[in-house]
């Protein structure tokens, strides 16, 4: 029992400072009746050696890093991490801290809220930021129940083109609070039709939800939304899929948007098979205390030094209760110290140029997969890393002949949009070299897939 | 020493990171779509970047640092092998569209998980996908309002004792429930409150058990019948699950659904504010209702199953904070089923222990047997000194403070989980300081009021925080 | 270059203030000739990405971990280092920390060093220990050297079953310091030859010098070399190659031995192809001020208060120059730590347990090897986990039989012992599961080996 | 706050470590053979351990920390990939008896070490074995003393200048050389002192360059011209070699010998004293006396070769302090060609920097351009301070003071390394606060002389510790 320091003889000794002579009457409160008697049919306590020893043998059962080359995006993107990052969340005073609800003691994990903050503000344009959510689609959620708030409307218009997880989530969050869900469909570009959302926004839409880019990697025209959505005051929602994108596209901010949000695993976050990750959530000014989620802000000491506190709690679900702004509480707050630490490394310059190798390469495989016999680009929409590829038959097909060559193709779009069976979603990002892409394409035309 | 912003040591042209050469054409978008620059964004080499977190940090207080007896949180010990394990290659760097197939370690890891739970918690059915407590919470009372409706219910409340955390109120309203408040008795919700307010148009009673005060529920098994017999669900927030790993059940209790904390019964680490995870246990009745997908198996193997007709959805992306699991698998089978009953004896019996040993110095508002947390108040604190006051001396002498000023019920409550993770000599230098402290309270209050001195900042004006908010850095 | 912050400006403002107008003008003392103008020929910098792939592509090449079953001991074992013990070392105020010479800001690596001397006196049965050398064999050397000086006598017996590499060093660090070696053979049974021993030692004797274990794996009779060699007031020096040992058999110090040095590797260290590792020197209290190496000892500070400072430093090389004890002027002090680290999570319980399983798994080899057909042990004195096997023909040959069966089967001896062609060295730890060492077995009773 | 002993914090029948089931018969050594118990050896639970390192490590300062600006010990950034590349599996599991067809990627790493360092240093041979500088400086001179007796020679003699580093006497000792001072002029060794002492008698010059006055060694050519003419060798002690990467190259110098000082010049970690790595290149003459064994090439892969009849044989077990060299193998690769000359050019470029500005504060006892490193001394320090007061008013200033009282040949000196990591805004900070300190010294002395005062431990009691040892706990 490694994790637990008593001893036979602390036990007696305490048992006895309590004035009781058995651990079992410590339990006296719980009726017999409910007491589970019977170990828990659970395998053995195990050593950390052996421990380790099957914990590699089952990660061994995945096909990971290193053995396929991978072409999968989809919400979830493959970007080196520098080790620091690593290095620096390991620090067990980040890492095993709680919420930071003693200021004087936790000035390190304010600090570094404020600057994610800060750098998420700067990212999307937006006036302000919170500390983080559960991942892109809660927070996605999470705007949409906002931007209902702040209208005091209940119509949302959502993309068809937005993540399919996204859509789903707003729907669940939404399920009970009597909203209405119009869809608006993409055109043959891959972006979203600006004729149908003319004619779908009227006096009662609370929202417009866009990605940037969207499930297909299309960068939308959000000037357009936004111009339109604002005509009938309701709010932008743009949801961003794949945060590096930012690094090289208008912000949405310069672009009108209200709320922005978005997934923000790309900075710093292993893929880690689907989370935990981290929802980014931005808004103007003006909007502050609506917003769902924790805040960090600066304030002073006693002796007047600059130092970070927990702030606008009142929006909060402690305070707030049943009319909190969202029921979270808590953040993701070692994934945002990642994110932080990560853009920090990148930087002003970093980023940028990350962002153009990732856009110079998923140009690279577009002209290549495009030129192979059979395929095709069905969108024309700019893209940033990932794009949509119409293959000559089934996806899933050729995803898979594909995968018999260790090459992981892509992500097939026939479970969201049964209409789209010979289409897939490919991504390219720095982690692929040219020979990968290369050998992608071979075998694509070589017919094997 | 201070240490200013990342803004603040920023310097034009410095990199922390350099890209390989780019082995394809240089292409670029469309030159209206791209943007000229991040405005502020900060320059930095991998040396500054490591310094200035690294001493961030070192104005941080972890569970590695020393005793951290917050209330409800349960700070136990995060084991370090539990850090290895999810970053094990095949598991950090597993994609959530791999093909199933090459995916079935991790799928055979969430499916043990998702048993382990069930027979921990005496459910039938298990999500893992919540990423946190009061997700979890969200996804359960969403089932409760799922299996109402599917039974043609029109019931529009909820019952909420006054022990509940503060996420419960705010989940119900996210459900579009009202809430109705229930009183406890000496610290327990009753049988006859329950009968008293359980009417046709509620839908379900939100209790935790341990409550907030760190007492069993009594009266459980009979407030789940009066619920059930007059058409309700009984919804239990699991935060307190340690008290009982191995002792009992809320299955078993009559409990309908729970969300677990696996970031404090399963000791993965809570980061500083998060990722947590939130699965949560259901009965039968409601396992139809449980979000997309859940992980199930054939003879063939694992997968995701998706073809859940009744289920309320999906939470959030993908398939649950699968680090965190992993972190919580490794934990589990660390421990045994032994262990887990170990642990929930010793942090009921350190709980207990700090209890008696403070008695005598402050004040104990309710008297039943505690479990793994024991509430004080500040009522018999010296010299005008409440329990605020307390928290801050408690960190000149080196420890992280108690919860305070929760549950409600109690006025200047100091709530105290020491954990099994601590051994007596801790507990015993704790109280001593928690002793010390009273005494100066009566002699010499300043020691309190402008506490904390030894921290590299004083106490910090939260109200001007507030009222002017400066929640980014401007330059 | 994300290793040096400096861009052009800084360069330039920084030369301003120097009063120079060129980088090149800050060597103009470094003479023309003397210039390597060309650039040097060494790869291009390469990003950190490139580097962990090209680093991962390397350790590929190795036959390492999990791959094989690997019974490979002769001075460096592989045991399970728990997770703790990294994630500790991991710490940058301990590994980015030098020699603790301000010990205001050195506190935590003294106080650990303290803690290390105290556990290697505790372990060896010892009355002072140092702060740790380069490894076993030049600890080793060291050793001999201190007795050379303590007796002010220049002839040391060298045992033949002593680790060779350990007795290499020994004659490398006494090549010109007008030493004689004599060597000490080993019986039939693999330990000491005791008449032999008796033969050799007289009144010019410095030393005698054994292993516990010896090369051979063998527990050698140290009481009765201790009693022997003091009879001719010589030191008995005994080096530990495995110290593990040291958690069930009586320490040296009991059994009368004046120096203990020995190989620290297996108390938490990586196996890491041969190094770094952990040399540990262990003496009589009343030799301390010959003791090589550094030292570290308890004070208090202005108020009273204890605390730890390098100590004795008259002995060290930068104050007593030439005439110093040693030229070390460093020690192992990560790897004294990671030791520290182990040592405190096995403790007095857990060394003796982990030791004792060793015992057994060999002891359990032992007899099922001995039982193969054509195989034999040709040594019978008591060993810990590790022994000599003798096959029916070359070593080499069986070991590469067993190789193609995945098995990596021992150490051949006859590099060494050219008259021990068809023996071999084999180790038998933790790590070695029932399963492995049935299935060694099974390779050599099937005559594939 | 303070921590305990480990010792102390010991509790019977704890333990922080779990063994498998043994699936073996159990067996035990004859019962003379077996100890009884290791009398105080500690007990201690996983936590318990966490958190004694944690708070231990609290008490340490790092690179990480803050400037190191210690001279001498060229105290740079250790980039954070580099302690990823040697726990790589593959490298870390390596065990040192692996067969070598088994054992090629580690092989080719230290070949192509060994090249890339021939390259940087202009020396025909290496050995990666040395496991330090002073380890390696060993070795040279083994190398040294061989070579000459290979020729017959009866040389008994070395030169070690007064700007020598301490171990320089110390390993001519050991190789039963005595020791000739040799007096620097304008702190340089001049031509005419080498040729007053350079005698029949005399086997080497030991000399360091740049030296440690933080100089170059402007007659080195024609120093060791007279060396070499009058059957002398000359060694050099290369831990200062960070000044002149891509610079110049002590090979081309007419040096014969030299040891590298990877944790300094190659940014290996210094670990808190160890272990560092001590490679040692040689010219052509040397090589056949490197240690044994050295790493080769056929066209079958790389191999270690041990047949080597005139070396000096073995420094140490195994090959060297591996996971060392693929530590400075990943920086050099990282830094490339231009990265290395960049480093040397910054690293020369701060120490200037610092000089020119405390230049007007400190009195600088040589005025020749200085490379990396500068040393001032106490002389104009006002209020009867002394270097010893001044380092440690610097600790409270948040820095690491710089190495004191050496070289000998500066009485009070203060020797300022800052290497290339640093930016210059940290060199102003420091800069400013040796200014202010200068400033204290004349107007409040007591500042110093009562320094520090921030930290945990005020100045320690040394003298006391030497007279009175207590070199481990007792309980």
């Amino acid at each position: 029992m490694r994790y637990i320091p008593h001893n036979e003889e602390d036990v007696l000794r305490m048992l006895d400072a309590i004035g009781v002579d058995t651990l079992e009457s410590l339990f006296e409160e719980v009726p017999s009746s409910l007491r589970h008697d019977a170990p828990l049919n659970l395998p053995a306590a195990r050593a950390e050696s052996d421990l380790l020893a099957e914990l590699a043998r089952i990660a061994r059962c995945n096909g990971a890093g290193g053995t396929y080359r991978a072409f999968l995006g989809a919400g979830a993107y493959d970007h080196f991490i520098p080790a620091v990052v690593d290095h620096l969340l390991s620090r067990s005073e980040f890492y095993t801290a709680y919420t930071p609800y003693q200021p004087e003691i936790s000035q390190g994990t304010l600090q570094a809220i404020f600057e994610f903050q800060t750098l998420i503000c700067q990212l999307t344009g937006m006036g302000v930021a919170n500390a983080s959510m559960y991942d892109g689609a809660s927070s996605c959620a999470e705007a949409v129940l906002m931007a209902c708030r702040v209208t005091r409307r209940r119509k949302v218009i959502l993309s068809r083109a937005l993540h399919p997880d996204y859509l789903e989530t707003i729907r669940t969050y939404g399920r009970y609070l009597d909203m209405e869900w119009v869809d608006l469909p993409f055109g043959e570009d891959g972006a979203f039709d600006p004729d149908a959302l003319s004619r779908l926004l009227d006096e009662e839409c609370a929202a417009v939800v866009v990605g940037y880019p969207n499930f297909f990697g299309v960068m939308e025209d959000l000037a357009t939304v936004s111009r339109l959505a604002h005509e009938h005051d309701a709010r932008l929602v743009v949801a961003v899929q794949e945060p590096l994108s930012l690094g090289l596209f208008k912000s949405p901010g310069e672009l009108g948007a209200d709320i922005v949000v978005g997934e923000g695993q790309s900075f710093g976050l292993p893929l880690s098979y689907g989370g935990p990750y981290l929802g980014f959530f931005a808004a103007r000014e003006s909007d502050v205390r609506n917003l769902p989620g924790r805040l960090v802000g600066e304030t002073v000491d006693t002796e007047g030094r600059r130092g970070f506190v927990l702030t606008l709690a009142t929006r909060e679900q402690h305070i707030r209760r049943e009319k909190a702004t969202s029921n979270i509480c808590s953040n993701q707050g070692l994934c945002a110290l990642a994110a932080t630490i990560y853009l920090a490394l990148l930087g002003r310059q970093g980023l940028p140029e990350l962002a153009r190798h990732n856009y110079s390469k998923a140009c690279y495989a577009r002209e290549r997969i495009a030129a192979v016999d059979g395929y095709s680009l069905p969108f024309n929409a700019p893209v940033f890393n990932e794009f949509v590829v119409e293959g000559p038959r089934a996806a899933e097909g050729i995803l898979q002949k594909l995968q018999e060559r260790d090459i992981l193709g892509g992500v097939a779009l026939s479970p969201w949009f049964p209409d789209m069976s010979n289409r897939f979603l490919v991504c390219v990002t720095e982690r692929n070299c040219r020979e990968d892409i290369d050998a992608f394409v071979e075998a694509l035309s070589g017919g094997e897939a | 020493l201070n240490e200013k912003l990342l803004f603040e040591h920023s310097r034009p042209g410095r990199c922390g990171y350099d890209l390989p050469p780019l082995d394809v054409p240089s292409a670029e978008p469309p030159e209206a779509l791209v943007r000229d620059d991040i405005p502020g964004f900060p320059e930095l080499s991998e040396i500054d970047v490591a310094r200035h977190f690294t001493r961030l940090s070192s104005w941080n207080y972890g569970v590695d640092s020393g005793f951290y007896p917050l209330g409800s949180c349960t700070m136990k010990y995060n084991p370090k092998v539990n850090e290895v394990a999810c970053r094990l290659p095949g598991f950090a760097d597993l994609h959530p569209h791999t093909p199933q197939k090459l995916a079935q370690g991790a799928l055979a890891l969430m499916y043990e998980l998702q048993e382990d739970l069930k027979e921990i918690s005496g459910f039938d059915g298990i999500t893992l996908q919540p990423g946190a407590g009061a997700h979890g919470e969200l996804a359960g009372m969403l089932m409760v309002r799922a299996w109402q409706q599917a039974r043609g219910a029109q019931r529009n409340k909820v019952l909420i004792p006054d022990t509940a955390h503060g996420t419960n109120p705010a989940t119900a309203a996210l459900c579009g429930y009202e809430v109705v408040p229930v009183p406890s008795e000496n610290g327990v919700v009753t049988v006859e409150t329950i009968e008293g307010l359980m009417d046709d148009g509620v839908a379900a009673l939100m209790i935790t058990n341990p409550n907030t005060l760190g007492l069993f529920e009594t009266y459980i098994a009979d407030v789940c019948r009066v619920v059930h017999e007059r058409g309700g669900l009984v919804y239990c927030d699991g935060a307190n699950l340690n008290a009982l790993l191995g002792i009992a059940r809320p299955g078993d209790m009559g409990i309908d659904v729970m969300h677990f904390n696996l970031h404090k019964t399963f000791s993965t680490p809570h980061g500083g504010g998060g990722p947590g995870a939130g699965p949560v246990g259901v009965s039968a009745e409601l396992e139809p209702f449980l979000p997309v997908p859940v992980v199930d198996r054939t003879a063939e193997g694992y997968f995701l199953d998706w073809d859940r007709p009744h289920s309320i959805g999906r939470m959030k992306g993908f398939y649950g904070h699968f680090g965190v699991l992993v972190r919580a698998w490794t934990y589990i089978r660390a421990m045994g089923a032994e262990g887990l009953r170990r642990t929930a004896e010793m942090a009921v019996l350190n709980a207990n222990y700090v209890r008696a040993r403070l008695e005598s110095s402050y004040h104990l508002p309710y008297v039943a047997r505690s479990l793994h947390e024991v509430v004080f108040s500040d009522r018999n604190l010296g010299g005008g000194c409440k329990t605020l006051d307390l928290a801050k001396r408690l960190i000149d002498y080196g420890f992280h403070p108690p919860t305070i000023y929760f549950p409600l019920v109690v006025s200047g409550a100091i709530m105290i989980e020491p954990t099994e993770s601590e051994s007596q000599e801790t507990l015993d230098e704790f109280c001593e300081a928690m002793e010390a402290i009273a005494r100066e309270a009566s002699e010499d209050p300043g020691l309190l009021k402008d506490a904390p001195r030894l921290t590299r900042l004083g106490r910090l004006d939260e109200t001007r925080a507030a009222r002017r908010p400066r929640l980014r850095w401007q330059p």
